[in-house]
């Protein structure tokens, strides 16, 4: 890039475009550049050639002219409106199509921390965002050509997710889920986008079981978070196919003889939670958690902690790990009435809180357990029905 | 422009650079109600903390504020618009030049403004007797909060259940009536609302109620409760300062009247002061039934 | 010399207690340039790190306090108060034909709060610092072993009252002081554009303060308003925060508008075009300035709803603007124009101000935005705005009313090297920052990925010439004051109040009322080499 | 509407002259303030549903501050710009809370709801227990130590306990 393509538009001013979204993006700037240019160029000239014209000089004074004319002002004033209006409309519309991420996404989890990033693959595989020796692992990885979804939270302050290939930014907000998407194709590193590409950017990934042949993009955090915020960026690796990404992650979430997170919450249910938790049954003192894999991801009634009313909500990851770590702020109404159980007739009896002494919350098992425990357990209750129907 | 009005530079009450003491008294009213206007949206910032919060979790407040004491601040609020009166009756007595009446009604209105701080004391100290406080803030050196929420809210028991069995047993000690309401185990009626496709409406589910049909369990589990008391206190806190601060304005203006500073043509400071004043009222006229009157037992 | 404001009273009582707007105008100038030159100072200090990418001259925490007090004092010390604070309260009653201002003991009092106001926020630096940046975004001035916060944050609460106490005074003034004959369509340009600044330091500034409370109450109480650890809410804080400091942007600008005006109609020689358009303007930016202020948070967490309607308020500001540039040029429409140093100041500003706006157009789109928020394309536009409006605008005014305010005239042929040399090294500081933002280089970055650095060191070098000039022009004022020739009554040919009386002014403004007529009619002056002003062609034949 | 009468002295032009309310006008003001603070707690115990429980209290309340305000503090009397702050004033208040309400209620089904109390609660929830390096001590399997990216060993002591747990 050179200075001169500088002044074109889109093409010297922005980074490569690599996104299915970014091409909008970079249309919408090109447009509002070049009425840019066109306003400051007649601006700047209007005003040089005044300055020549009228300036002061013997034999010259200031000539008679109206103050006022209400045409001129009123033209002035609309024309930059109605100019307006479409750059609002197609700027609207470039950003809902930025945040509402497709039905069918890729979805990874970003945690920001102060001040690295952490990436959690469906899989179960977790990365961090820089490679040490002891983490050969790194980095967000995404398959080409797919709607990806990254699921953005923070630790503690606010960060923000920006990928400048992608055109992609959203703030990460302690306290809430945020979220963007993308969808980025794999390019071949000899095409002319990569004429520009920093040096640095890793085009081949080298770990013990294979090569991996990538684009790699810049991750930035663009919301200020402290001394590291200048050094929290990572990388974005497209791989050249989906299967080589499954390998690559297969790889990276080497559970120690486990294949999946699954299978970790499996052996941790064993240990921690099976000796009163069981699947289904009669005759138990704790919960089942069968339902809870039966109607994963459907809504259901509970009653909120809270307000002592019913409210609807999802069983899934937040559902299963709220309620593990305080049960009783939302209450599932089956519960209550499985006649008969030990279980049952303690909540009937008004006794269920008391129960809180063997739960989780504050107990030595929350020691080991941890939150990356609690995620393989919550991925072995989802993953309990899927194995019984294969 | 202005040496020839000659009667308007014979007082010693104009400054120089007005004309006459009308434009003076002007002046000094529309930059007073200018002042006002900036305080109107000093406290909007809390009003909109108030709204914003109070829309997020209206459960929250509506329990929260039971432990508020409506008479009392039914009581403050009736001091504050009784002195709201007296100061009026104070500027209408030095429009007249009636000192005497005038100071005794400034008295009058410090005495609304020491009642008000009293009354007020008197609830903070209750808040912090009981714990019924902000949430505090993470210490730095020992990782702990300030107010801890094993320590002081174990009386309420509002964010944290794990704790609520053992805080319990303790709330008769403290013998706060709403407090115990609200922590009631017993006599909760359950609000026949539970619906959806499990209980049919009208119905008490069957695991949620004892025979005699009242709730049963130990503590309304209500998160963020310390949001209230946070609000709370930063909202009267806000308005305290501000009657702190007219009541010195007042001490001021009375100690000029003492003096015998006013006349029937200058009063402009008793007047501005009462407008300061009034503010402080006006601004507590919303307060009371925002953060007292959310949820109040009916008549029984 | 005749008796005038300056030597109206002698000793450091007189002025440390003067109620005199012109003095307290006189010691605001001091006050504010002395924290544009700390501010400054530091600006420098960053840059000089950014000419490699690595952590070269400061580390990455003192850098991180460099950014966030450079941006604190430039905007609640510098800028915020400059020109209402400095030429505004020497100005306003002058040209409006007042003796002072409506409360003089008030407008002592808002210059003491400034210097209580700065030395809490300076004093921050002794308690450790303050990182974060000047918008104390929640959580993370609320994490641990940031007392600096509390410091810095109770000096913007009480800058505020100063900027709250300026404003009101100013209000008062123009709606009870003008002396008969002075309507409002009689007033200069100026004064209307005071006006709308003076009701937005009002309006606005009170809810900065009642947000800088609330987060100290946050940060020493833990009141869960704010920080999420509590179940507050931090996009809130933002809310709360825009709320004030857009206006805020506009209390900036709008003086330097203001300042522009004069300038262009003076230095052209013929009549404001557009009088009513112009003022009405001002009045209309400050209106739509507090719709707007949620296009500072399109990708912070907020619904896409509240962002698609503040993104259509935003474009409403850029109307009245526009509408301003165009009239300036209609002005200068067969006018007789002088490129003397301030002209040169204001054409400038007219340059520098079409770039800041126009590239505003690309942050006030939504889809653009995401793209460009939080880089250097942002830092870019503001400081085109700030600097290459306010500050030009403020040097401009600066440089017009000097001979009015010291009664000496500084070295033209500086002022215009000076000029030029802020204005190449602005451009070059600046513009190559809208390319380091658009290839996608984020802000407040302490080191910064190799691919940015020949950007970064022009950008640099920008810097150290932009210095330059600010250095040179400090240097000839200071000359000027003690060397400088004797200023006429009315230098530049203008035809406001201020340039009837003396300069400097007796310490009453007017010994014989003035009289009032159109402020921009030219047709009365003749230039008379004689004393080197312009006079009046009725009083030189009578 | 209050006595108009001169207050006593000799008036010129240019003085200013003050409107003077009489006293039993102040005081039937204070007395109809009084009854609508009693009326607002009454309304306050007839449950209406909380909305128009809020409604009914803020329009009794701005009752009496236009009472107090039109009044006490005189502007029924003065001129009428000072009135026109005032509203001015109360219409950027609704400005400010009308949009942040507006934005705060739509993004809360993105809020983590137990996060604040997990912050407040749990001190030990970050950095806690990793299952990779639990699994690691539980199957004495050294040869799979290289994810050890987020792996901390503090918690090492406590997997006997597990073992125990289990056993």
């Amino acid at each position: 890039m050179s200075l001169w393509d500088a002044l074109f538009g889109s093409e010297g001013q922005l980074p490569p475009k690599l996104s299915t979204t970014a091409a909008e993006v970079d249309w919408l700037y090109d447009y509002i550049y070049w009425w840019c240019v066109f306003f400051f160029i007649l601006i700047v000239a209007v005003m040089a050639y005044f300055m020549w014209r009228y300036r002061r000089r013997p034999g010259h004074s200031a000539q008679p002219s109206p103050s006022h004319h209400l045409g001129i002002e009123l033209i002035w004033s609309v024309i930059p409106t109605i100019l307006i209006i479409p750059i609002f409309y197609w700027g609207f519309t470039g950003f809902v199509a930025l945040q509402q991420a497709p039905a069918d996404c890729y979805k990874i989890e970003v945690e920001a921390y102060q001040w690295s990033w952490k990436f959690r693959y469906p899989t179960g595989a977790n990365l961090g965002n820089k490679e040490t020796p002891d983490a050969p692992y790194f980095g967000l990885h995404v398959p080409p050509g797919r709607n990806v979804q990254v699921i953005l939270s923070s630790d503690n302050v606010l960060h923000s997710f920006y990928v400048p290939n992608f055109r992609v930014k959203n703030d990460v907000v302690p306290g809430r889920y945020t979220s963007a998407w993308f969808n980025a194709p794999y390019v071949d590193p000899d095409s002319p986008e990569f004429e520009n590409w920093p040096p640095e950017a890793p085009t081949r990934l080298e770990t013990k079981n294979g090569i991996y042949k990538v684009n790699a993009h810049r991750l930035f955090c663009t919301e200020y978070c402290g001394t590291g915020h200048s050094t929290m960026d990572s990388w974005v690796f497209v791989h050249e196919s989906e299967e080589k990404l499954q390998q690559y992650l297969k790889e990276a979430n080497d559970l120690w003889g486990k294949e999946t997170l699954a299978e970790v919450g499996a052996e941790l249910y064993a240990k921690n939670c099976a000796s009163c938790h069981l699947k289904a049954g009669q005759g138990v003192v704790a919960p089942i958690f069968g339902r809870l894999s039966d109607n994963w991801g459907k809504e259901i009634t509970v009653i909120d902690g809270a307000s002592n009313q019913p409210v609807k909500v999802t069983v899934g990851r937040d559902y299963v790990l709220q309620s593990i770590q305080d049960p009783g702020s939302q209450l599932a109404l089956k519960d209550y009435n499985d006649q008969g159980t030990p279980w049952a007739n303690n909540m009937q009896q008004g006794l269920y809180p008391t129960l809180e002494a063997e739960s989780y919350k504050g107990t030595e098992k929350q020691q080991f357990v941890g939150k990356n425990g609690l995620d393989a357990i919550v991925a072995f209750i989802e993953s309990v029905n899927k194995q019984e129907d294969k | 422009m202005s040496d020839d009005h000659g009667h308007g530079h014979g007082d010693p009450n104009l400054a120089h650079h007005w004309d006459t003491m009308d434009q003076q008294v002007h002046a000094g009213k529309f930059g007073m109600w200018l002042f006002l206007s900036t305080e109107v949206l000093l406290f909007a910032g809390l009003f909109c903390a108030y709204c914003v919060y109070r829309g997020l979790h209206p459960e929250v407040f509506a329990e929260a504020s039971k432990v508020l004491n409506w008479k009392l601040g039914a009581l403050n609020t009736v001091i504050l618009l009784a002195s709201s009166f007296t100061m009026a009756m104070g500027v209408r007595a030095a429009q007249l030049g009636n000192k005497s009446q005038t100071s005794l009604m400034l008295v009058l209105t410090l005495c609304g403004a020491g009642g008000f701080m009293v009354v007020k004391a008197i609830e903070y100290n209750e808040k912090f007797e009981h714990g019924t406080v902000w949430i505090g803030h993470k210490n730095s050196i020992t990782g702990d909060y300030n107010y801890s929420p094993q320590d002081k809210f174990k009386d309420v028991e509002y964010a944290y259940p794990a704790e609520a069995a053992e805080a319990a047993p303790d709330e008769s000690e403290h013998g706060d009536p709403k407090l115990a309401a609200l922590l009631d185990t017993t006599v909760t009626p359950i609000e026949p609302k539970l619906g959806g496709g499990i209980v049919q409406p009208g119905v008490a589910p069957s695991g949620l109620a004892s025979d005699d049909g009242k709730r049963v369990t130990t503590a309304p589990k209500l998160q963020n409760m310390h949001i209230f008391f946070g609000i709370y206190f930063v909202m009267t806190g806000t308005h305290g300062l501000h009657v702190i601060i007219g009541a010195i304005a007042i001490i001021w203006v009375l100690i000029r009247n003492i003096r015998g500073d006013f006349t029937p043509k200058y009063n402009l400071p008793v007047d501005l002061v009462g407008l300061y004043w009034h503010l402080v009222d006006l601004i507590w006229i919303f307060l009371f039934p925002l953060l007292y009157l959310i949820n109040l037992d009916p008549w029984n | 010399m005749k008796d005038n404001y300056l030597t109206h009273s002698r000793g450091f009582l007189s002025w440390a207690l003067t109620l005199d707007h012109k003095r307290i105008g006189l010691m605001y100038l001091v006050a504010v340039l002395s924290s544009f030159l700390v501010a400054g100072i530091m600006a420098l200090m960053i840059r000089a790190e950014h000419l490699a990418p690595g952590a070269d001259l400061v580390d990455a925490d003192t850098y991180n306090r460099l950014m966030t007090l450079h941006g604190a004092i430039m905007v609640f010390l510098f800028i915020i108060p400059s020109i209402p604070g400095a030429l505004g309260n020497f100005v306003l009653p002058i040209m409006l034909g007042a003796k002072d201002v409506a409360f003089p003991k008030l407008n002592l009092c808002s210059f003491y709060l400034w210097i209580v106001g700065a030395l809490l926020a300076v004093g921050s630096i002794a308690a450790g610092g303050v990182d974060g940046g000047w918008t104390f975004y929640t959580p993370y001035s609320l994490q641990d072993g940031r007392i600096g916060v509390i410091g810095m944050t109770m000096g913007v609460f009480i800058l505020g009252f100063s900027s709250i106490f300026t404003g009101l005074n100013f209000v008062v003034t123009i709606h009870r002081l003008r002396p008969p004959g002075m309507t409002w369509f009689r007033m200069p340009l100026f004064l209307w554009g005071i006006y709308a600044t003076a009701i937005l330091q009002i309006l606005a500034t009170p809810v900065i303060g009642i947000t800088m409370l609330l987060l100290i109450a946050e940060r020493v109480m833990g009141i869960g308003i704010f920080d999420p650890a509590l179940g507050g809410d931090p996009v809130l804080f933002q809310h709360f925060f825009w709320f004030y400091s857009h206006p805020a942007v506009y209390i900036m600008i709008l003086p330097g508008l203001a300042i522009i005006s004069e300038l262009i109609a003076t230095f052209s020689h013929k009549h404001i075009f557009g009088y009513s358009f112009i003022a009405f303007s001002s009045v209309a930016i400050a209106v739509f300035s507090f719709l707007v202020w949620g296009h500072h948070m399109f990708t912070s967490g907020m619904s896409p709803l509240a962002a698609m309607i503040f993104s259509a308020l935003t474009y409403s500001v850029s109307i009245p603007t526009a509408v301003k540039i165009f009239n300036w040029l209609a002005t200068m429409y067969k006018g007789s124009i002088s490129f003397q140093t301030p002209m040169l100041y204001a054409l400038a500003f007219i340059f520098l101000f079409t770039i800041g706006g126009l590239t505003g157009i690309f942050l006030g789109s939504l889809s653009t935005d995401v793209h460009l928020h939080d880089t250097y394309f942002v830092v870019a536009h503001f400081h085109y705005v700030m600097m290459g409006g306010t500050v030009i605008a403020m040097l401009g005014g600066l440089h017009y009313w000097w001979p009015k305010m010291t009664g000496r005239m500084y070295s033209e042929f500086w002022g215009r090297i000076g000029c030029l040399l802020v204005f190449v090294g602005f451009n070059l500081t600046f513009f190559s920052q809208f390319l380091l933002g658009s290839l996608g280089m984020p802000r407040r970055y302490h080191t910064y990925a190799a691919e940015f650095q020949s950007i970064h060191v022009a950008s640099s070098i920008g810097s150290f010439t932009l210095a330059a000039g600010l250095f040179i022009t400090l240097f000839y004022l200071v000359h000027s004051l003690f060397r400088g020739a004797i200023a006429p009554a009315n230098p530049w040919g203008g035809a406001t109040l201020e340039w009837h009386c003396t300069s400097p002014p007796p310490h009453d403004n007017f010994s014989v009322a003035p009289t009032v007529g159109d402020p921009y009619d030219y047709s009365d002056l003749s230039y008379d080499p004689a004393t080197g002003g312009w006079v009046s062609k009725a009083g030189a034949k009578a | 509407m209050g006595d108009h009468a001169l207050p006593p002295g000799d008036w010129k032009e240019g003085d200013h002259v003050p409107h003077v309310v009489s006293w039993q006008f102040l005081l039937g003001i204070l007395v109809t303030l009084l009854c609508l603070t009693a009326l607002t707690v009454i309304a306050a115990k007839v449950h209406l549903g909380s909305t128009l429980n809020v409604g009914v209290a803020l329009a009794i309340a701005t009752v009496k501050a236009t009472l107090v305000a039109a009044f006490f503090m005189h502007l029924y009397w003065d001129k009428p710009i000072n009135t026109v702050i005032l509203l001015f004033s109360l219409a950027l208040l609704s400005l400010f809370l009308g949009f942040s309400l507006l934005d705060g209620m739509q993004y809360q089904d993105s809020v983590i709801k137990d996060y604040a109390y997990r912050q407040m609660t749990e001190k030990n929830y970050k950095g806690g227990w990793d299952p990779a390096a639990a699994l690691e001590a539980h199957h004495h399997d050294a040869g799979h130590g290289d994810d050890a990216g987020h792996g901390e060993d503090a918690t090492h002591g406590e997997d006997d306990k597990v073992e125990d747990d289990g056993h």
